[in-house]
């Protein structure tokens, strides 16, 4: 069974057409790379998947199930998780607590627990935290963890935006460009990780990225939108061979590629 | 709270005894008893804005509706006003309620379209029609008995301390109703929405006689603690004033006074034991990620609507509850008194002064703010007697500036407001 | 060596905690491209706020064309030839995208239509999109807004922080073949990259900063073929 | 004739007092939105601002007046306008300088600004009314009426009358200039634009070349422009007393949020809005009807939406309603 | 010797524009008192004013709290709003055995309440000016008004009794509607009441909502004929609202005889302005606190509460504004006086005042006396 079934998608905003009957399938246990133009409609067609904008018309399904225009907590307890494209951190919380609110269920948030019984929610708090400090380990930025998130480094706040996605166990995860302004060399770990949580826990991953060396360590398969639909799908080798996907995205490659030209 | 926070407490209290030692324990302790008070009313401020971001502007309104909770529970019931219509008016609140609940269904049941908004105002216009023939004349018939000092049903005859958590719980209710309603907005729009809402709050009050006695006030409301007047005849005080050296009446009114300050301050520890303990838990965490982000708050998984709903009940519960406990101090329920300025704006800035977001930054802006508001009238007049004394007795300016030394109370207050912003921006005590 | 166009010469400071930069110099000269590289948190961002005043520097100089202008406002940095496109907000979200554009040229007065032609020439959809807000754009188009927005000055020194964030693969390559004809021009070009092989690819000179100190200073190419350099910042 | 009786009728109650009292919620209103869309914040001193420039213009109409100037049949407070102004734009400035640039300094939170104006408030208050006094002090002069109900009805000879006070005729000119100019200002010219962008995002601006000093400066200039019109033209059509401005600020508010914050064209048809609502929903329709009725048929009642009782209650009733269609006002506005 | 007495009044507040008149004329009186000589042996009396705010009762509280127990005052003039006093009275005044005289506040309550003493006013209950006005109107052959009263407890409780009594008397009402105070802006009420018609509108108001309302309906002609309670009467009245003022007939507690005029030139020679709402009623508070003390003997607040209704009532000597010296003089031999004062005092035991009423007629920009009721 497919993970994630959108079909016929419909997004507009007054008479603007994001996405403008996209349909796609996420397979489950797969990592999906979903590329596209500047404007082709990618972080619309995650919002509505993860029920931040409603959608003018078309249907979502997870596992068969329809989720279309459900909000976003209700999808984040049927195990769908995302990240934002442009970093939502929590500015004036400190970086570990970013993380630390993310586990669901915690009874420390029912008031009459958190009156009442400081033992039981000590004893979470404990192993919440333990769970946090390893996230902060593996993204290489436990140094900040008492930051505020409001004034950590952009690349770092992109980091705890894919780190609140590793604080609970997760069907899916939507990343929106995690890798944008993340160094390169550890973009490559966080790519392993990926795959490790793929492989190990059986998440699925839809991952948007306009970086094709991460896109082909990661992802097949591939899907390429543009105008809000579905332009090309396949592995990464079949779209980058792919005309259409080559002239409306890929591009050829630079044209002054040496300075001072060599022609 | 940290060693500035004690510090500024400390400071506070020594406030508090210059007051008593220089000017007298009497007004010493109505001062603190209305900091008391206001220091409630911040705390319930502080949850909505501190913990949530909300911006509630209607602090008024359920101020209003917990005193109001106390003539419905303490007065005495009017058993001629009840005779003249108290059934028809009952009645017709009933009609009117179904009313709305009917278009409610309606909403609910009729598919989106023309037919549907039709219906509901069928409904609402039929409802409205068939309340108020029932409920006008119900009213006139209460309000015309004994019209100077009756003129409405009066309340249950219980005991006062009863109308306190009452007082919360009809604050509570409308808040439930007046969030379902207005929390979708954002921001300053929620703000003028409470804002009006509390305004229809305060016109209920003053014009619906039958039960509030509207502009007429309500006075002569039973106390929770034995009045002066009456500890003057006990024996105990009597021998109290010998042994303290003070005269009986101002014994009297201390005690009475400490009995007040007494019941408060334990409502107020109780409230701040609770708000401490929730907001250094995993809910404060969750309320303090909703309050920055929402959209993110979301996706990770909280149910911001409804987390936000809980919080603006709460806030205003205690609102409430603070607005109870002024009018069974007071004895009385002044409907024409409730002014956005003083039991609105007031608040907020004991809040923000305070430090919003800390608790006990909001009780000690409840206590500052409400020290200054009652003390700078004094101190406007001294500094503008001040200013004169250089001047030629029998000048005009002079005779001019000290006939409107009255004005300066405002003034004063301004410039206090002011320095404490400049010199503590993030308020008194800030959220860490 | 004759001090080059622009120099933020062993800069200390940082947001008024510990400090972030530990004398850190960056330099580029006349018509020459400069690429920043670095882990995240490096300091990157803060070194280019230091260069445009909007970090009060402890120790060290900002000087231009051998002038210092350690104590300049950024709007008269502005005014005296440099531009900037900051890392993160760095668009008027509620203007127009032509809105936005034309305050890139706040402080020109001649016939700024040309300059404005080039920049829809530059980044086609914006052409498109030039009525509406910006704030409606998607995260790629607000990032052309940026940089075309800073290109409207007109400056003699442009200072990009990570231009290329989000940007699709024929946008970048359009990009820095732009960004190599502004340098032909004698434009100095200082950037920030995370993609960092493509830009230093068409780097003059590379900076690697590592907690907030020059840890590599060289050319492009040189940096390039550095295999530790390539390991530990560029990704392999 | 019936017909126009009725309109009349409805015209003098109705339309024409809530044309001026729009109006000049109007003025008041913008200058709100605009000190909220550039310098963020909820200025609560306008009220009592709003009155310290009618009493500066107040002075020099006395002074005019002493001096044996006037240009009747206008009245001569519209020759004092220029010196409220000048006095006002120097309070404001001052009061920007010695409080909120530290906050804009320190990047303060917008409701440390507003309390910061509640501070500025009260202090105002009490220099308005150490310098005026609390009484009710009015300053119009020349003539008092375009036309008068008693000359409107022998002209026309209708049973109905139409008065037009030169107040409320000046009002609502004034207000027509004011926001085409405004909207010319902000929408066209360079100074403008520059202030939207401040107010889009500060820093960028600063990265544009803008001088924020500059900008705030202006924003004040016009904001002491449009008080001192606002206030002059209410004290001129309902006389000055102090508390009255006060308590303008909760409908200018109104005004202000329900057109939907920070959009001029808002405030202007959230001021109507307002002004027709406590105008309207409480009118009672009877003298109307009986007009229009045929004959014989008599309205029994009042015919009248709600009595007047609940007068303030319905405009805010509406107010909460609209924001429920429209969350963040009639014109999308802005959220701080 | 000093002696303090409190002037609690609203200075701040929706009333503010009356209370700085009412403060000065009770000064007046004081100071009458004090440069006479022969107060108490040579005393003098220093007022001294607080804010009562007149909506804010915890404010007022305070403010009463230390004018008794940190200045000292023996008895004080005050407070001005229903609501306030009423608070005072309870919380503050009573327990502390403190006399008030309030020159203002006229519900109805307090006629009834219990104050120990404590509480009286020179301001006569609405109840009867109601019936009188009533009277008036339907006198001058009008039987069918409109009505308009503010909207707080003096114009309910006054609107009240002028419907009861008018309507028993033939007229009819066709509609009555409350006002706010400080609005501005009344053609909304103006709107309604004119559609309602009648021969007549009758103000219960104060001079700003109601001078107001009443410059509102005429000028857009819903009305030719005004009637007005005590509230309005003043020549800012007449300042504000001109022509439309003419031929308004209205009541206001007034001495038959020379009270009001003693009043009036007392007044004038010491600057302060008289022709205000309730700068009579304060006058004539502080007048009677400093009599009573005289009679007590002794400036203790418990000499003044016992003393307030023989100095205020018949039987002896009436005294007027500007006699006071000849009061205490008589009071100091162990005569017996008849407080007079500028609104014809008669103190119907604690919490209630009887007077007479004038019934006036603006004619010329003129208050002119029609007759005493
Ligand atoms: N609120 C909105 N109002 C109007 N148009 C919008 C709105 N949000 C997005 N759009 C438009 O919808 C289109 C799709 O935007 P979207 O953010 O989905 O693009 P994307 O594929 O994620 O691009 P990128 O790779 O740049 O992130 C864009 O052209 C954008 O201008
Ligand atoms: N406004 C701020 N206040 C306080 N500290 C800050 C602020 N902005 C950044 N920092 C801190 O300064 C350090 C350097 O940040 P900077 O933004 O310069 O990094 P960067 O090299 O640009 O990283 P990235 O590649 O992730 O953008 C980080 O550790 C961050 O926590
Ligand atoms: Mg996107
Ligand atoms: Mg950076």
């Amino acid at each position: 069974m497919s993970m994630i079934r959108v079909e016929n998608l419909h997004k507009h905003f007054g008479g603007f057409h994001a996405v403008d009957g996209a349909t796609l399938e996420i397979a489950e246990g797969s990592i999906t790379g979903l590329i596209g133009p500047n404007g082709a409609g990618k972080t619309t067609l995650f919002n509505v998947i993860a029920g931040v904008l409603p959608p003018t018309s078309g249907t979502v399904t997870m596992l068969g199930d329809s989720i279309t225009g459900l909000p976003p907590h209700e999808l984040f307890h049927k195990g769908l998780l995302r990240t934002f494209q442009i970093a939502h951190e929590f500015h004036s919380m400190s970086v570990r607590e970013n993380l630390m609110m993310v586990p669901p269920r915690q009874s420390g948030e029912n008031l009459w627990d958190a009156w009442f019984k400081g033992g039981k929610v000590a004893q979470e708090e404990a192993a919440i935290r333990k769970r946090a400090d390893e996230v902060l380990e593996f993204l290489t930025i436990d140094h900040i963890a008492d930051e505020k998130a409001g004034q950590i480094s952009g690349g770092q706040k992109k980091l705890l935006e894919l780190g609140r996605t590793m604080m609970t166990d997760a069907k899916v995860v939507f990343l929106d460009e995690v890798g944008a302004g993340v160094n390169r060399t550890l973009l490559n770990t966080i790519a392993d990780a990926i795959v490790r949580l793929n492989r190990e826990k059986g998440y699925t991953f839809v991952v948007i990225e306009h970086d094709m060396d991460f896109i082909g360590r990661i992802c097949d398969p591939v899907i390429c939108m543009a105008e809000g639909k579905v332009l090309a799908e396949g592995t990464l080798d079949q779209i980058k061979a792919n005309e259409a996907v080559i002239e409306a995205y890929l591009g050829t490659g630079l044209k002054n590629k040496v300075k001072d030209g060599v022609a | 709270m940290t060693a500035r926070g004690y510090g500024l407490f400390a400071l506070m209290a020594l406030a508090l005894a210059c007051v008593g030692a220089f000017q007298s324990w009497q007004l010493a302790i109505t001062i603190l008893n209305m900091s008391l008070i206001s220091a409630i009313m911040a705390l319930g401020v502080n949850m909505q804005w501190g913990y949530a971001g909300l911006f509630n502007v209607g602090v008024m309104g359920f101020t209003a509706v917990g005193g109001l909770a106390v003539v419905l529970i303490a007065q005495p019931p009017v058993p001629e006003a009840w005779a003249a219509g108290g059934a028809s008016a009952l009645l017709g609140l009933m009609l009117g309620v179904a009313s709305i609940l009917a278009a409610v269904v309606v909403y609910k049941r009729l598919p989106k379209g023309r037919l549907r908004g039709l219906a509901i105002i069928g409904v609402l216009v039929a409802g409205y029609l068939v309340t108020s023939a029932v409920f006008g004349p119900a009213t006139k018939a209460i309000e015309a008995v004994n019209p100077a000092s009756e003129g409405y049903l009066g309340g249950l005859g219980l005991p006062v301390v009863l109308a306190w958590p009452v007082g919360a719980l009809f604050a509570a209710g409308v808040a439930w109703v007046v969030g379902k309603v207005s929390l979708g907005l954002r921001s300053d729009y929620l703000a003028i929405a409470t804002l009006g809402i509390s305004e229809i709050v305060i016109a209920v009050l003053k014009f619906e006689g039958w039960m509030s006695r509207g502009v007429n006030n309500v006075s002569g409301i039973d106390r929770p603690v034995t009045r002066p007047v009456e500890l003057q005849a006990a024996p105990w005080v009597q021998s109290l004033a010998e042994t303290l050296g003070w005269s009986v009446s101002q014994t009297a009114s201390v005690v009475s006074g400490l009995g007040y300050a007494g019941l408060f301050a334990l409502v107020l520890a109780v409230l701040i034991w609770l708000s401490e303990r929730a907001w250094n838990s995993p809910w404060g965490r969750m309320m303090r990620a909703i309050r920055d982000n929402e959209v993110s708050a979301r996706a990770m998984g909280k149910n911001v609507t409804q987390r936000h709903l809980a919080i603006f009940v709460l806030g205003s519960a205690v609102c409430g509850l603070a607005g109870a406990m002024m009018v069974s101090m007071d004895g009385q329920l002044t409907p024409g008194s409730y002014e956005p300025l003083r039991f609105t704006f007031l608040i907020w800035v004991m809040v923000i002064v305070g430090g919003s977001g800390n608790n006990w930054g909001a009780v000690l802006g409840g206590f500052v703010i409400w020290f200054l508001w009652v003390q700078v009238e004094p101190a406007g007049r001294w500094f503008m007697e001040l200013v004169t004394s250089g001047m030629a007795d029998g000048s005009d300016l002079k005779a001019h500036l000290l006939s409107s030394a009255s004005y300066m109370r405002l003034l004063t207050m301004g410039v206090a407001l002011l320095l404490m912003l400049r010199f503590a921006p993030r308020g008194l005590i800030p959220e860490r | 060596m004759a001090e080059p166009f622009l120099i933020g010469d062993a800069m200390s400071g940082g947001y008024g905690g510990a400090d972030i930069l530990h004398s850190c110099t960056i330099a580029v000269e006349k018509g020459e491209i400069a690429v920043i590289v670095g882990p995240n948190g490096a300091g990157k961002s803060t070194a280019m706020k230091a260069v445009f005043g909007m970090l009060k520097l402890r120790e060290g100089a900002v000087r231009l064309a051998g002038e210092d202008i350690t104590a300049l406002t950024p709007q008269a940095r502005v005014a005296k030839g440099m531009g900037f496109v900051p890392q993160t907000s760095n668009i008027f979200p509620s203007m127009t995208v032509e809105e936005n554009l034309e305050m890139g040229a706040f402080i020109r007065r001649d016939n700024i239509r040309t300059t404005m032609e080039q920049v829809y020439a530059l980044f086609p959809i914006l052409r498109d999109k030039r009525g509406q807000a910006a704030g409606e754009l998607s995260g790629g188009q607000r990032q052309q807004v940026a940089v075309g927005r800073a290109l409207m000055t007109q400056p003699k020194v442009l200072m990009l922080d990570e231009p290329t964030a989000g940007v699709s693969p024929i946008v970048m390559d359009e990009l820095f073949d732009r960004i190599i004809e502004i340098a032909r021009t004698g434009i100095s070009i200082l950037m920030v990259e995370q993609n960092a092989r493509q830009a230093l690819e068409i780097a003059d000179k590379g900076y690697v900063l590592v907690q907030g100190a020059n840890r590599y200073t060289d050319t492009g190419a040189a940096l390039l073929a550095d295999p530790d350099v390539r390991k530990s910042f560029l990704g392999g | 004739m019936e017909f126009l009786n009725a309109f009349i009728s409805l015209s003098n109650f109705m339309l024409i007092p809530a044309l001026a009292y729009g109006s000049q919620l109007a003025l008041g209103a913008l200058g709100i939105t605009l000190i909220y869309s550039i310098l963020r914040f909820a200025h609560f001193a306008h009220g009592d601002t709003m009155a310290l420039g009618t009493a500066a213009v107040i002075g020099g109409t006395f002074a005019l007046q002493g001096a044996g100037i006037s240009i009747a049949p206008l009245p001569t407070a519209l020759l004092a306008i220029p010196l409220g102004v000048v006095a006002m734009v120097i309070y404001l400035l001052a009061a920007d300088r010695l409080v909120y640039r530290y906050y804009r300094r320190v990047r303060a939170k917008p409701m440390i600004f507003v309390m910061a104006s509640l501070g500025v408030m009260f202090v105002t208050n009490g220099i308005t009314r150490l310098f005026m006094g609390v009484g009710e002090t009015r300053f119009e002069d020349g003539a008092r009426f375009v036309f008068s109900v008693r000359d409107f009805r022998e002209f026309t000879g209708l049973a109905e009358g139409l008065a037009l006070r030169n107040a409320q005729a000046i009002t609502i000119i004034t207000a027509l200039v004011v926001m085409v100019a405004l909207f010319w200002f902000l929408n066209r010219t360079r100074a403008g634009k520059s202030m939207r962008a401040y107010s889009d995002n500060e820093d960028l601006a600063l990265l544009s070349g803008i001088n924020p000093e500059r900008v705030v400066t202006i924003t004040w200039v016009i904001t002491g422009i449009l008080l001192v019109l606002a206030g002059t033209l209410y004290g001129l059509d309902k006389g000055f007393r102090a508390f009255n401005y006060f308590q303008l600020l909760l409908p200018m508010f109104a005004a202000a949020i329900l057109g939907g914050l920070g959009n001029p064209l808002g405030a202007i048809v959230g001021a109507y809005v307002v002004a027709l609502a406590e105008m309207g929903v409480t009118f009672a329709w009877r003298r109307v009807a009986s007009y229009l009725l045929p004959d014989g048929i008599e309205p029994s009642g009042m015919v009248q939406l709600l009595p007047v009782d609940y007068k303030f209650a319905v405009t805010f009733m509406i107010l909460v309603i609209v924001l429920l269609f429209r969350p963040t006002g009639i014109f999308k506005g802005k959220v701080l | 010797q000093e002696v303090k007495m409190g002037v609690l009044l609203g200075y701040t507040g929706p009333i503010e524009d009356i209370t700085p008149y009412m403060a000065d004329s009770a000064e007046l009186a004081m100071k009458e008192v004090s440069d006479s000589g022969l107060f108490l042996d040579g005393a003098t009396i220093t007022p001294v004013r607080a804010d009562s705010t007149c909506v804010d009762s915890s404010a007022a509280q305070a403010a009463a709290e230390r004018l008794i127990s940190s200045d000292g005052i023996v008895a004080m003039v005050g407070a001005d709003c229903s609501g306030v006093t009423m608070a005072v009275l309870q919380n503050v005044a009573m327990s502390a055995g403190v006399p008030m005289i309030s020159p203002s506040a006229t519900s109805p309550a307090f006629t009834t309440t219990e104050s120990n003493g404590m509480f009286f006013r020179t301001a006569p209950s609405d109840a009867r000016q109601g019936v009188i006005l009533a009277d008036i109107v339907l006198e001058r052959g009008f039987n069918s008004v409109a009505l308009t009263h503010t909207n707080n407890d003096y114009g309910s409780g006054f609107a009240t009794a002028f419907a009861e009594a008018y309507t028993a008397g033939g007229g009819t009402i066709t509609t009555t509607v409350p006002h706010e105070e400080a609005k501005g802006d009344y053609s909304a009420e103006v709107g309604t009441l004119a559609s309602a018609g009648g021969d007549a509108l009758v103000i219960l108001g104060y001079t700003d909502g109601g001078g107001s309302t009443l410059r509102t309906a005429y000028e857009l002609g819903a009305f030719e004929q005004f009637f007005m309670g005590d509230g309005m009467y003043g020549d800012a009245l007449i300042a504000n609202t001109g022509e439309a003022l003419e031929g308004t007939v209205g009541t206001i507690p007034w001495a038959q005889g020379d009270g009001a005029e003693a009043f009036a030139a007392v007044a004038e020679a010491a600057g302060v302005r008289a022709d205000s709402s309730y700068t009579r009623e304060s006058y004539d508070a502080a007048a009677i606190l400093a009599l009573a003390a005289q009679a007590a003997g002794e400036a203790t607040p418990e000499g003044i509460a016992a003393n307030i209704l023989a100095v205020a009532n018949a039987p002896g000597e009436p005294i007027l504004p500007g006699e006071l010296a000849k009061g205490l003089e008589i009071l100091a031999n162990g005569g017996d006086i008849d407080y007079v004062g500028a609104t014809n005092v008669e103190l119907v035991g604690p919490g209630e005042a009887a007077g007479s009423f004038r019934e006036y007629i603006v004619e010329d920009g003129e208050y002119k006396t029609v007759k005493f009721h």
